[in-house]
């Protein structure tokens, strides 16, 4: 349950997206209006393929709450398979996050086709409640602080 | 060669013959059997059409006997014994909660490790010591091989021959110098399940088989299951019409034999309905340029 | 019975309950009636009785005698383009029936059960003792059951049953499925 | 210090609305390297672009970021603009304040803040963006097109028409495909000969294309626009510049007896042989298993034990020790149209998937026979001269029973996949039948009749009632031969019985599976197929006739079951993207691509185990003395498309895609 102190809080979660999918499926959230909650920042990438998971680590570094992953749906990769890679490399990167104490609830990993505004909407509301619930980051700021 | 061996009801009343002939072909080719003790019925048709759990733990247990008695492999002649057998094992590996229900009936640590092989999966390894071994051999007698329904079905469970084009019979007794026929219905249900309670449809489906071989020129039948023998031997008058010849219907076990030269009273020929005797008389003398001749 | 996905009340349910199989995959080819040997004997042909199942129809499949002519010789099973097993799903489907409380064929009836009895009791099938069994049970003493004379004297029928010593392992068995049947009969 | 500049815009009121334009443009305006930074209320439109090359000239301006719309929508248009101006367009980048900010955001407060974040880390990347050049591929104006089907031939005329050249390779002696087996075709039943052939020789005597029947590929390199394509040349015996067809040889050659595979095996050849009189080209191929003098050779015979072909030929064109040769062709574009085969119901399957039908005899009841074998017997050019006969005895069947779906649609033994032509030929045997046996019955057992064309299912329902096919829905369950016919146990479902049909011979409607060894050649060409081996389309919708691979293109029934007007359509389709790729004289591509840092690079490779499309090729390094110093990975420009999972995968970080480098997206990600 979120206190009065953690309602207020709002979180800051980046997404990093592919071109063709997802990021032309956040277009048309846009296009159709669709209202999602502001606290999502799009990194646009050509592919899944392109995400190092560094790129994650940094983020949380930077003060991101959470992150999201998203690109096409496994079998309509823009680049034939550049998204089955990323998927091998994430299932790995989930565990190393967990060794880290990034936990796990505070990324998601989905897919979201070029058509799917409304499944785009779900994911950023999802994600951004379920960080919300879960507080501010801090564990891993002051970390890296160190 | 030392093998677990399930006879089944069959092989202790109506088809003690199959038995008989049996043991009297393990020693010329050089296996041996061991009964599996205290075994029980299978089942057969009538647990497996009411009630599946049933079918399932009265084949367990005997693997479960088989698994404490120290058996690895277990030989079912009985080609319904063998189909139940070899179902339950499949399925009790394949369901992990029916594995466990099996487990709890049984009160015991079954862990389904006993393998189940028919007698074609057995014989036919051994056709080249059943082609050295046979003296004069079957001489050419011309038999249909009769498979029948079970004995490669399910083919996920029966995976030893081909389900559709089977050949292991055919090699068993060509290496016992008998020609097999090519016939149409070898692998035609003969409705033995309802031999009792509907006998009608039993004789036509047993004519339709019985007329096929004829017509395809065998002198005999050769079958691997007991209800199919009782089936076509037992019930083979009510079948024929007028003046149509009778077919003598031999278990795989007593052709081996026949032409490994063994006797025809080890083998158990004289118990058939259908006379056998005319067929003795072929393979044990010159019948051979009789059936060229022909 | 195993415990498997979907149930939701529907005969097809019921059957991908206790079997695994998905009788929604079959789309009506035939092959299966078109190859059982008691097809022609049938009011009901094999690909109509899944049929049935696939639209809920329980009356019509289990008022009828066609479930209980199936051989389960398999022919259908090791044919069936799209891998339906309707020979397992026959077997199921007759066994929903009993639990139903509809009757098979007095005589199909009878020799079951005259056979179930045979193992209950001796743990193995007693052939001549079977015989009169069912003969008992049907009333019919004059049926060709043994087909020709002479069977004893061939020493093909067995006058005396033969115990077997696990026979109380046996009968649990059977107690256990009776009580499974009762439970998920109501 | 760099200099960017810094352009939101309104969209009128759409992002105005929510987003206070002002605010995020005075707030950028602070960033260090930021030189101008202004709001405006169209951007796109004339007056918009002109700030952005005014703000280029006057402030010198090195990078410029206009916060607007997607850049799905205008960064074309701005990058055009900059480059008007001569800045680089690589350097400029837009922020999507719209679609992703003022549009789905109603608080202000919210929407503004966000709009700030975003632009400020494209600013932060655009301060590490370098000029790109657009990458330039010159274009050989060739293309190769394997398979000479009607797919292939179709595609090869279309492209040597419109200008371009054409190589054309043929792995078996003659072109044609399976058209030319065929008697009649669907749903016109016009001559499948004599519609074909016209169009087999205008391939031989096209000026621009080149045919290489016999031949196969061996191997691919290079990439669209620049393949580079080594052919195998297989030894006909025969000296192809010497031969003109006179046939002399196959008059005398002794061994009469072989099964002509252009027959389907109902007729004979010679050993030495042209598959059927319409060749193109015209010469005979001679068949070192068949031949007495090899097969005396493969014994270790002293004397050669024939030599008949030798003797009767007046041009010396028969050459015994001819070997296989090699070409080596340059081209710019690829079509693939190499066909199908039918699914043999054989013992002897491919994979483990498929089981074959022992029910349906195996190929052991004689008078079982397939499609094309139908085709052939109907052939007024086959080994019947189009009677009708059954292959055992040779009498004409009375009764005819086709069944359809065999292997097709049957997950259990065969393929889940509806073969697509089968309906529509059986239908068409029924009338060829019934036109040439007036008293005969043909039955076919079906499970639906799938008839959808122009033309189609008037077709079939001609078949059913005017030419007095009998149809039974159902699937036959077993073939037996019972003396001198074949019992057909069969249901038909329609009326619930079973049904038992006396045949005096059987059709089978067998499946359409790709070619035999087109996945190695898939391979060589790095484009992707589907499990069953049929060629996979870069979208099945929107890019029918491309593959994964630029510059790949696929036509007819290699790329799943098709009949001939779906082919043809395919292949003149591949045809005209062939054509429009060759009507550039270069190509230019988005410079997104991967570089290798060489010093880096430390061999291992993974890179070029992810590249979806093959694009890192090994280079050796050397120093100065010519040493092998390490081998490397490299980028094929041309090949790379820019996903850049390279980059992810390298252990090293030696591998970097243009335009996405860690370093950007780095300095963006520290921006949010
Ligand atoms: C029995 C039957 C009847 C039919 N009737 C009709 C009809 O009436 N109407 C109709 O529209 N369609 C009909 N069809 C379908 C028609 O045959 C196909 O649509 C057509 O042949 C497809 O043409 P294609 O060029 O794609 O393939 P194919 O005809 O298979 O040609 C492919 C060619 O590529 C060659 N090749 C294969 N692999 C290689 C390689 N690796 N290297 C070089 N060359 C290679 C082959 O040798 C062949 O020459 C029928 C098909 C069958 C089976
Ligand atoms: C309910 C439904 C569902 C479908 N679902 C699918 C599906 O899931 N997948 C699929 O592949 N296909 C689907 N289709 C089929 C698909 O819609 C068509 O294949 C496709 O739209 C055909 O494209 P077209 O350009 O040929 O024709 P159209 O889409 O009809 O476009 C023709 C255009 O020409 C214009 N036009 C007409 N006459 C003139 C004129 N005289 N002068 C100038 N302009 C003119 C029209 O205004 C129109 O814009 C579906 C069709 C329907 C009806
Ligand atoms: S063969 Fe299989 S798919 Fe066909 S009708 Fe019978 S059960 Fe259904
Ligand atoms: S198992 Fe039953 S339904 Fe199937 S073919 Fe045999 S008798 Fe017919
Ligand atoms: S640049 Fe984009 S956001 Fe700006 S006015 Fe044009 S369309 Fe609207
Ligand atoms: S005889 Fe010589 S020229 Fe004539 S077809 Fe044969 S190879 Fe060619
Ligand atoms: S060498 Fe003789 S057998 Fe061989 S192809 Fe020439 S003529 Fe025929
Ligand atoms: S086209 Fe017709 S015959 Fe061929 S697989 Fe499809 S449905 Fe079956
Ligand atoms: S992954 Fe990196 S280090 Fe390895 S070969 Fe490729 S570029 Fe070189
Ligand atoms: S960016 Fe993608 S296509 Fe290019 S080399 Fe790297 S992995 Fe291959």
């Amino acid at each position: 349950m979120a206190t009065e102190e953690t309602k207020a809080f709002e979180p800051k979660i980046v997404a990093f997206v592919c071109n063709w999918c997802t990021y032309t499926g956040a277009d048309l959230a846009g296009t159709s209006r669709l209202q999602m909650s502001p606290n999502v920042r799009v990194v646009r990438l050509p592919c899944t393929g392109r995400i190092d998971p560094l790129f994650l680590i940094k983020a949380f570094e930077r003060g991101a709450d959470g992150v999201i992953v998203s690109g096409c749906h496994p079998a309509d990769c823009h680049y034939t398979a550049g998204n089955y890679h990323a998927r091998r490399r994430f299932a790995v990167f989930r565990e190393i996050a967990d060794m880290m104490g990034v936990d796990n609830q505070r990324m998601t990993f989905s897919w979201v086709s070029a058509s799917e505004g409304n499944k785009w909407r779900d994911v950023v509301n999802e994600t951004t409640e379920r960080v919300r619930n879960l507080g501010p980051f801090t564990e891993y700021q002051s970390l890296s602080r160190d | 060669m030392k093998l677990g061996y399930f006879p089944g009801c069959s092989l202790h009343a109506t088809a003690r013959e199959f038995d008989r002939s049996l043991k009297a072909i393990a020693g010329p080719l050089g296996f041996e059997l061991e009964e599996l003790e205290d075994w029980s019925c299978c089942g057969a048709t009538s647990a497996h059409q009411t009630n599946h759990l049933l079918a399932v733990l009265l084949a367990a247990r005997n693997l479960a006997l088989a698994e404490s008695q120290g058996i690895r492999q277990v030989m079912a002649p009985c080609a319904a014994c063998f189909s139940r057998l070899a179902t339950a094992r499949h399925e009790i590996a394949h369901d992990e909660a029916l594995g466990t229900r099996v487990n709890e009936v049984l009160r015991g640590e079954f862990a389904n490790s006993v393998e189940v092989q028919s007698i074609l999966a057995l014989l036919r390894p051994m056709t080249s010591k059943i082609q050295e071994s046979a003296k004069a051999g079957l001489r050419g007698l011309k038999v249909a091989c009769y498979y029948g329904c079970l004995l490669l079905r399910p083919p996920e469970v029966a995976q030893f021959d081909d389900v559709e084009a089977p050949s292991s019979m055919e090699q068993i007794v060509e290496a016992a110098g008998a020609r097999p026929v090519k016939w149409g219905k070898r692998l035609d249900c003969c409705g033995a399940g309802l031999s009792i309670s509907r006998t009608a449809s039993v004789v036509r489906l047993g004519r339709a088989i019985l007329e096929d071989a004829r017509a395809a020129g065998a002198e005999a039948l050769v079958v691997a299951c007991p209800m199919c023998h009782t089936n076509l031997d037992l019930r083979q008058k009510a079948m024929l019409q007028r003046g149509e010849a009778q077919l003598p219907v031999l278990f795989l076990t007593q052709a081996v034999g026949l032409g490994l030269g063994l006797e025809p009273g080890e083998l158990g020929l004289a118990r058939h309905i259908i006379s056998t005797k005319a067929l003795i008389a072929r393979v044990s003398s010159g019948g051979e340029s009789a059936a060229q001749a022909s | 019975m195993s415990e498997h996905e979907s149930f939701d009340g529907s005969l097809a349910g019921e059957v991908r309950a206790a079997t695994g199989l998905n009788v929604s995959a079959c789309y009506q080819c035939g092959k299966c009636t078109a190859g059982c040997p008691m097809a022609e004997e049938m009011s009901l042909k094999p690909h109509q009785m899944l049929r049935l199942a696939q639209v809920d129809s329980r009356e019509r499949l289990f008022e009828d005698d066609s479930i209980w002519l199936c051989l389960t010789c398999e022919t259908c099973t090791a044919r069936c383009p799209n891998g339906v097993d309707p020979a397992r799903i026959i077997d199921c489907l007759r066994e929903l029936a009993l639990r139903a409380k509809a009757s098979p064929p007095r005589r199909i009836a009878a020799f079951h059960r005259s056979f179930l009895e045979q193992i209950r009791e001796n743990g193995r099938v007693f052939e001549f003792g079977l015989v009169a069994n069912y003969k008992m049970r049907t009333g019919d003493l004059f049926a060709d059951v043994t087909a020709a004379p002479g069977m004893l004297v061939r020493g093909k029928l067995a006058l005396l049953p033969k115990g077997i010593e696990g026979i109380g392992e046996v009968r649990r068995i059977f107690a256990t499925c009776a009580q499974a049947a009762r439970k998920e009969g109501r | 210090m760099p200099r960017i500049g810094v352009f939101v815009c309104h969209c009128g009121e759409n992002i105005g609305r929510t987003v206070d334009c002002a605010r995020v443009a005075r707030e950028l305006g602070e960033l260090p390297g930021v030189a101008h930074a202004v709001d405006y209320k169209y951007m796109c439109s004339d007056p918009g672009q002109r700030l952005v090359k005014q703000a280029i000239a006057e402030k010198g301006l090195d990078g410029v970021v206009v916060a607007a719309c997607s850049p799905r929508m205008h960064e074309r248009t701005f990058r055009r603009a900059c480059s008007a101006s001569g800045l680089n367009p690589y350097l400029c980048e837009m922020a999507n304040i719209r679609e992703h900010c003022s549009w789905i955001h109603e608080d202000r407060q919210a929407a503004t803040a966000k709009a700030i974040d975003l632009t400020r880390a494209i600013v932060e990347k655009v301060k590490r963006n370098r000029p790109l050049e657009p990458i330039r591929i010159p274009v050989e104006k060739r293309a190769l097109v394997i398979g000479g089907g009607i797919a292939g031939i179709q595609a090869a005329l279309d492209i040597a028409e419109g200008g371009g050249e054409v190589v054309l390779v043929e792995k078996e002696p003659s072109i044609g495909g399976h058209m030319s087996q065929l008697s009649e075709t669907f749903p016109t039943l016009d001559c499948s000969q004599c519609i074909l052939t016209p169009r087999m020789v205008e391939v031989y005597q096209h000026p621009r294309i080149k045919l290489l029947a016999f031949s196969e590929v061996e191997a691919v390199g290079g990439y669209i626009g620049n393949f580079e394509v080594k052919i195998r040349r297989k030894a006909r015996c025969v000296d192809e510049t010497k031969c003109n067809g006179c046939g002399e040889c196959q008059s005398v050659c002794p061994n009469k007896k072989v099964p002509s595979e252009f027959d389907q095996e109902l007729g004979r050849r010679t050993a030495i042989y042209v598959p059927f009189p319409q060749a193109v080209p015209n010469i005979p191929v001679l068949d070192r298993e068949s031949c007495a003098l090899f097969k005396g050779r493969a014994k270790g015979f002293k004397e050669d034990a024939c030599g008949k072909c030798k003797q009767a030929c007046g041009r010396e064109a028969i050459d015994f020790e001819q070997q296989d040769s090699f070409v080596t062709e340059k081209v710019g574009a690829i079509v693939v149209a190499t066909g199908f085969q039918l699914y043999s119901i054989g013992k002897d399957q491919p994979t483990p998937q498929l089981k074959g039908y022992g029910e349906y005899g195996y190929g052991e009841i004689p008078d079982v026979i397939d499609g094309l074998q139908f085709e052939r017997l109907a052939s007024a050019s086959g080994p019947t001269g189009g009677v009708i006969k059954r292959p055992s005895d040779g009498k004409e069947p009375k009764t005819i029973v086709f069944l359809q779906c065999i292997g097709s649609r049957d997950a259990a033994k065969g393929i889940e996949y509806c073969s697509k032509i089968c309906c529509m030929y059986v239908a068409k045997h029924t009338m060829l039948y019934r036109h040439k046996v007036h008293d005969g019955r043909a039955y076919v057992f079906y499970m639906d009749i799938r008839a959808a064309g122009k033309g189609y299912d008037e077709f079939t329902r001609r078949a059913i009632e005017k030419e007095g096919a009998i149809y039974l829905r159902g699937r036959v369950s077993k073939l037996e031969r019972a003396g001198d016919v074949i019992k057909v146990y069969g249901a038909d479902t329609l009326s619930g019985e079973p049904v038992t049909i006396d045949a005096d011979m059987v059709v089978l409607a067998t499946a359409v599976r790709p070619q035999p060894g087109i996945e190695s050649l898939a391979q060589k060409l790095s484009i992707s197929y589907d499990a069953h081996g049929f060629i996979n389309e870069a979208h099945p919708k929107l890019r029918p006739v491309e593959t994964s691979t630029a510059g790949v293109f696929v036509a007819g029934a290699c790329q799943a079951p098709r009949d001939i007007p779906d082919s043809v359509a395919m292949a003149s389709a591949a045809a005209t993207k062939v054509l429009g790729l060759f009507s550039n004289k270069e190509l230019e591509r988005e410079p997104t691509v991967a570089t290798v840092n060489e010093s880096l690079c430390t061999g291992c490779f993974h890179c070029e185990r992810v590249c979806p499309y093959g694009a890192v090729e090994r280079r050796e390094l050397k120093d100065g003395e010519g040493n092998l110093n390490k081998v490397a990975a490299h980028v094929n420009k041309g090949v790379c498309q820019g996903c850049g999972t390279c980059q992810a995968t390298c252990p090293s970080k030696s591998v970097e895609l243009q335009g996405f480098t860690d370093e950007q997206i780095w300095a963006a990600i520290n921006a949010l």
